[in-house]
């Protein structure tokens, strides 16, 4: 297909269809709307499911249905809906559902703004819900890597039967980027099969129970363990970065998603005032690209976040000492500007060790 | 002039068509096989207020979306002129709608053209085209976008369903195109 | 010799670890004689909700799906929406779960006449989790967090959720019965095998509330609690069909278009 | 003549049956105790029994079968 | 000259960022004016929802607490309880605020009978976030997010709220009033009034819905807006008093023991 | 007050009533269900407000509510209801409304089990909902702890503007142990004034308005500043620690509640065994002692928790590489055993690196 | 006599009170513009005004204040 | 015999008093001037089942509440009984309600004593205070706590609005502190 504009919100929308999703279930919220008024055009002429839920926690829950029942199911949103989800998608890892989530981020606390942020980075990574689990999370930072990473991601979700997070910011979704979707769509009937679902008996097999309560302590203990088996089966096929300039580069710039873009106009920048700069990108948040960003052997670290600092943790566990981090953020819905970060790299050429200096 | 990349930021007032006219940008430098991006400032959740748009458009791959100092600002009225033509990089030029904007540039380090975009809007029987006026207009100024390919553009931003508005769509560029400011 | 009555095949071997005397066990056994009678346990998708009853996964012999506390509805919506028309789907659901915590997820599958069947068991406690006060303790009565008995000014006034959801367009069929005696209970499976009939056709969103015991934090013996039920119970939840449209159904065959601007 | 197969082990001694046998056969049986700890119901005089099926309906954990010559 | 109209000290004089013809500004004055004139505004605590209304907060003059969306009735509970009897407390919600997100909040603080007051305007739309469909989306209605116009058989049935809630105990006073013309707005002051009122006599919960337009997402002219809100609204959702206890109040003066045990 | 024996769970709420808590708002969930119930028979006899929510959304809704009125409120709840209560917590540190949050970990994802757990900590210290912000959370080990630490979480709550949080595990919970309470209650008539509550203006102020809406990303980012600036002052005022035999310990173990008792016990068995064990333990996680654990030197650290790994994290970032820091754990409800961790202490006491064997 | 004075920087030009005037003596003022980019609304013929605050009613920006000699 | 730390585990049905029993002996420890803590395995939200709770009594200060390997249990049926013996360290003494444990310990390094505690109760007209005959009983045949801190302690768990239980209940301590297992 030739290349059309489309933003963000909305290309998302259309990779799941093609990516055979027929189940959307959500609830309105800025800046993510787009992706609800587009399933709620395009599902139904598709044959699937857009239903409009009475709620972000109904929403969540709707997908752990859809999901339970075999269905390619997904929910979008924005920071607040996300933590009305956090109870349900702690029972959706709990019970191995399959099913896709996208957090278009907000700034917040609270009700907030509705620019740009990315300060749901620790919860998307570490905290969705209470209790030992994760999911997939995939940071893309322009529109066609969106495309291009859903059907992946609702793939590796059926396959390893844990769900997937898309963490967006809003200027991602709002966005517009030439894209390309497949010639193909998927077909959802072709899609392997999930002989786990709750669909019916069928009078032919035991029943299908999908339930996350272990009143057992060893029973719990050991079901937790084999999901973090899968976990680490997961980490051996998803691994996925960007490297760019970092070969010789002195100082590294640590990004996803918006930022990262930002950041690599600052590595441009930067190289041309001869500033060995370059950027490592992580796409998928978790697992966590820290094998190959521990292997880069720059003089310093700077980590560029629409946060007060989150993902500069993850960065300072792969360096584990080795050489200092550092961190510019700005937040709240303040999107960092280049000549910011540039000026701050143009320091941290001066002195690695950027005492004092972190924000 | 205003030669690649370009950093084109319109702004204007909700409701004068600033984001479809930023989408008739970036179509144009994808049909001169360029890549582009398009970025809203997505208002608050309610109605009305201004609202403006970043375009890049560049042979290489785009890496910042945002524009925060744009080399081609296509400002549509006061508020918004006030807002962001200190923001123009020295050397960048400067296209306003001399219809609501009722002053000068006075940065001596940017080039500033000024288009009665809404008169001849409305002159024209063109309602709610100042935007692909001035368009039409910067473009030629600047040798941003070539005619052809921002009539190849609007062939693709007017949706199918509206078909009708691509006519004047296409009138409207020509009169932007084609206008030429009166010699002082 | 003719086998007259014996456990139904709706429900599995497994012995429930419901406390003696708790009629919970008495209507798994109606919802399961139920579907085995309308042979439709192979098409069958069951939500238990969390409560005592949160593992009636392993007691119903369908496929089952364990939901949140009081999202019940929610999930059975998404598994009827995925199975589409040919499929059964039901919520068992006790009252903390269905009234309480899960109140907009039960009005909002009710208002939207989402095709499924929800069995709502009404014992005015929250039995799971040792008999604190639930949404439909009646007023006086003692538990675990009114001490000093139900005080209306403090801590409100009971749900009758019949009455509330009737006043619904999409709820086909309402109606509250009883677990207390023989008669209520012959009464109670009627209600139920409607409900899932009316499902089957399509008809709209449909209820059961069973007036329920809880001897355990009640506090008093299985026989006691089923004398209560019947005079105290009853009295603040009478008994009766609180919305039957499963002629007709809810849905129009057309929707008139109200909006003709 | 109805003949009643008690389950002893699913019985939980909640008594309810006993209450409503109309002719009163049923009692719970203090001597047995079953592996969860409860003592069973037991039936003291099989013939006197009706075949009504209250017993099956009341109880709330299958305990009973009825059978019934035709 | 005597000043027979001036804007109410109920008001702050902060422009409201309401759309042109928004009667959410309508409302906000009624409010205010009754605030006012009961001599309350200094011990007034305001609870605003999120939806269009979510600025309320700069633009009552009393103290003002913002609620996360669907939970004013929550937030207002918790600051009545801490305030007591002489507080007066509000919350101005929307449909999608009070009717979706917060069905359970809504229901619960009606049953309990807590004493607080509910402004609740149904404009049949989530107006804030650009047009979706509510809860209370009239069938054949077209949104954002039902381009084809509402299907009921998909979408579901708008809930009736006073209807709903006018089963419940707890509830003293709900009337559904419209902003729709002047002596409708002039009988909508007078039950938010009466819902004030009955909240100072410590009556139990009091509700007005008010209907209200939404020009902007209904894509009409405001004055086309009110036409549609007489026409089309009114005849889904039905104005008058759906429960009035003010009289006695909702809590009985000796609480009754059903438990004799 | 003569000591006397009393669990955990209602220790915590008689604390709290000492404390001057006069609002109470929660929802039956177990481990934590003493809570209430104690509330429910004593809050009354105080004057003060117990009420049984509709749920956790609601019941922190509430808490919001009264903090916002300026009483000295709180809740309880364990950890499904926790995720609930996150898009409130969110929006009571983005408004600034002080209160007392408890979570009585039981084990996870999803529904789970009862037992007790320490798998929310990511949640706790890192992500109790979306956006920038941080409450303070403190793990007491022991009952007199709880009774201590309660008034110091309410009152540095008020000071700062800051809400608090217990983060405690079922068996702390469950425990009883000898307290005593102080001989005074507080009068919470007299805590210091909340100029900024909404009581009503009274006629002689601005109104006082709580909100957490800044549409405009400048003043959201600068909300977020003057927080976390608040942050850094609450990091120089609390900072709550055990340092246990860690003097010349080679082998800092590093645990918090329960799990802390168990590695105390292990750290004596290792001491009867000639191996230089110690134990560093964390009082408060939010702010994480980092700086007084960064100064012990020792050859390696062994983190010990009931998860799969959460507060390691914070172990590895103040280390920063300069020892390996590993890992015991057990979940799902299940409690680490003495002798399992004194296995891994023996082993690690030969080899401090541990290579490959954490767990 | 009544007398109406309009806060033009508040009217958002939304015409509910033109149409709500019983004689009809509110016009939006196409000519000139408020701080806010609206055309206010102006009085045709303030002696015809009644004084009845039908426009005052309905206006959802409080835009009027209405004198009248007592 | 049985030293400090003492390190009890009192097991049985739930329903038997054993969170009762481990409370009195909690309290006969800081009667004692001891440290102690008292911990429940607290069980399925439903009722029924088995029960167990851990009490440490020590002079130091206590670790671990968790009674994983006990030096004394207490145990008042066959189930739990089957559940713990094995855990008793080497040297550690069960005592049993040879009511309900109709086996013996066939341990060889621990001590065994046997009280057929049920049977006691029922003849001295003490329904369900097998428990505290049990650990009157334990108390005295291990050294754990002197009788003076029993009754000290049974006063203190005892609640005022229940006080008619005391004295049953100092009875039964009374009984099991005197008992004298039959010569075999
Ligand atoms: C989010 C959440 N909150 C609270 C609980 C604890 N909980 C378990 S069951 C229950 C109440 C059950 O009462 P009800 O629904 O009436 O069922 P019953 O036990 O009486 O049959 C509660 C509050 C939970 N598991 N999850
Ligand atoms: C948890 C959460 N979900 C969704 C939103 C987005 N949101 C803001 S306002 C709104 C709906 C408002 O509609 P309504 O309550 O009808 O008020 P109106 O704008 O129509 O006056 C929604 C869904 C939010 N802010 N928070
Ligand atoms: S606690 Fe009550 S509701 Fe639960 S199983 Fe026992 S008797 Fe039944
Ligand atoms: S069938 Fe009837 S008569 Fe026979 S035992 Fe049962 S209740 Fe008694
Ligand atoms: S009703 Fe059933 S469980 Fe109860 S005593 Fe009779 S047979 Fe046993
Ligand atoms: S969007 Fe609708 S409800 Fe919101 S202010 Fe505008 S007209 Fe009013
Ligand atoms: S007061 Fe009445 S007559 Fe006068 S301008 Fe207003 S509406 Fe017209
Ligand atoms: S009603 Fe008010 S806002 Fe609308 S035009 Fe009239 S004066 Fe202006
Ligand atoms: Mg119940
Ligand atoms: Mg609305």
């Amino acid at each position: 297909m030739e290349p059309i504009l489309m933003k963000g919100n909305e290309v998302l929308a259309q990779a799941a269809i093609f990516a055979g999703c027929r189940q959307y279930f959500g609830y309105p919220i800025t800046p993510q709307t787009e992706i609800a008024a587009y399933m709620s055009r395009q599902m139904p002429k598709a044959g699937g499911v857009y239903l409009q839920a009475e709620s972000e926690v109904a929403a969540i829950n709707m997908v752990l249905g859809a999901g339970a029942a075999g269905g390619r199911a997904m929910t979008s949103t924005s920071s607040p809906g996300l933590s009305l989800m956090t109870e349900g998608i702690s029972y959706i890892a709990g019970m191995d559902i399959p099913c896709l989530i996208v957090n278009v981020q907000r700034g917040g606390p609270g009700l907030g703004g509705i620019q740009p942020s990315q300060a749901d980075y620790w919860q998307a990574t570490r905290a969705l819900g209470h209790g030992d689990f994760h999911v997939m999370v995939f940071a893309p930072s322009s529109v066609q890597e969106i495309a291009d990473l859903v059907p992946r991601a609702f793939d590796l979700a059926d396959q390893y039967r844990v769900p997937a997070m898309f963490l967006m910011d809003g200027s991602l979704g709002q966005m517009m980027e030439p894209v390309a979707f497949p010639d193909k769509p998927a077909d959802p009937g072709a899609l392997p099969e999930k002989p786990w679902a709750a669909v019916g008996n069928g009078g032919k097999r035991p029943n299908n129970i999908l339930n996350s309560l272990m009143l057992k302590a060893p029973v719990l203990e050991a079901s937790v363990l084999e999901r973090f088996d899968r976990y680490e089966a997961i980490k051996q096929e998803l691994c996925e970065y960007e490297a760019y300039r970092t070969g010789d580069a002195q100082i590294v710039l640590v990004a996803y998603g918006t930022t990262a873009r930002i950041a690599k106009s600052v590595v441009d920048e930067a190289r041309k005032e001869g500033i060995k700069a370059g950027l490592f990108r992580p796409v998928t948040l978790w697992p966590y690209p820290y094998e190959p960003l521990s292997r880069l052997s720059a003089r310093c670290f700077l980590a560029v976040e629409m946060s007060m600092g989150q993902m500069v943790e993850d960065v300072r566990l792969a360096v584990n000492g080795r050489a200092p981090v550092h961190f510019y953020g700005r937040t709240g819905g303040m999107i960092p500007r280049p000549n910011e970060v540039l000026e701050r790299v143009r320091a941290l050429a001066k002195d690695p060790s950027g005492k004092g200096a972190d924000r | 002039m205003c030669n690649d990349p370009i950093q084109l930021l319109l702004a204007g007032f909700g409701g004068q068509g600033i984001l479809f006219a930023g989408k008739a940008a970036a179509y144009a430098g994808m049909a001169e096989e360029k890549n582009v991006t398009w970025l809203p400032s997505y208002g608050p959740e309610m109605r009305g207020g201004t609202a403006n748009c970043s375009v890049c458009v560049s042979k290489a791959a785009i890496s910042c979306p945002i524009v925060f100092e744009p080399n081609l600002l296509v400002v549509m009225n006061q508020p918004s002129f006030h807002a962001f033509v200190e923001k123009v990089v020295p050397g960048g030029v400067v296209v306003m709608n001399s219809s609501l904007i009722k002053e000068d540039c006075l940065r001596p380090d940017v080039t500033a053209y000024a288009i009665p975009a809404t008169e001849l809007a409305e002159q024209n029987d063109l309602p709610g085209l100042a935007n692909i006026i001035m368009l039409g207009y910067a473009a030629q100024v600047t040798g941003a976008f070539g005619l052809g390919s921002l009539q190849a553009a609007l062939g693709r931003c007017v949706p199918l369903s509206k078909q009708q508005l691509l006519e004047p769509n296409l009138h409207a560029v020509q009169i932007g195109w084609t206008y030429k400011e009166p010699a002082e | 010799m003719n086998t007259i009555f014996k456990k139904t095949a709706g429900l599995t071997d497994v012995q429930t670890h419901y406390c003696p005397g708790c009629t919970h066990g008495i209507v798994h056994r109606l919802v399961g004689e139920v579907l085995e009678e309308l042979g439709v346990l192979d098409r069958t998708v069951g939500i238990a909700s969390v409560g005592c009853s949160v593992m009636a996964y392993e007691y119903f012999n369908c496929d089952m799906v364990q939901a949140p506390h009081g999202r019940a509805p929610a999930v059975a919506t998404g598994v009827k929406r995925t199975l589409g028309r040919d499929s059964v789907v039901f919520t068992y659901q006790g009252d903390g779960d269905l009234a309480a915590i899960g109140t907009a997820e039960t009005v909002h599958a009710a208002t939207r006449g989402e095709n499924i069947t929800v069995i709502f068991i009404n014992n005015a406690i929250y039995g799971m989790t040792g008999g604190q006060m639930a949404p439909t303790t009646l007023p006086g009565q003692v538990t675990q967090t009114t001490p000093n008995a139900r005080n209306v000014l403090t801590d409100g006034f009971p749900i009758r959720v019949m009455e509330m959801l009737a006043t619904l367009d999409g709820v086909a069929y309402a109606e509250r019965v009883s677990s207390g005696d023989i008669p209520d209970i012959q009464k109670a499976k009627r209600a139920i095998k409607k409900a899932f009939t009316c499902q089957m056709e399509g008809k709209g969103f449909s209820i059961v509330e069973v007036l329920s015991t809880c001897p355990t934090n009640w506090g008093i013996s299985p026989s006691e609690s089923m004398e209560w039920l019947q005079t105290h119970m009853t009295r603040q939840y009478p008994l009766g069909v609180f919305k039957d449209v499963t002629e007709t159904g809810v849905f129009p065959v057309l929707t008139d278009n109200p909006m003709d601007l | 003549m109805p003949k009643i197969i008690i389950d002893s082990e699913r019985c939980k001694s909640c008594g309810l049956c006993v209450g409503k046998c109309p002719v009163q056969i049923l009692q719970i049986d203090k001597k047995r105790l079953n592996r969860k700890g409860y003592n069973p119901v037991r039936i003291t005089d099989m013939d006197k029994c009706l075949g009504c099926k209250r017993c099956a309906t009341i109880c709330p954990d299958c305990v009973f079968t009825i059978q019934k010559k035709s």
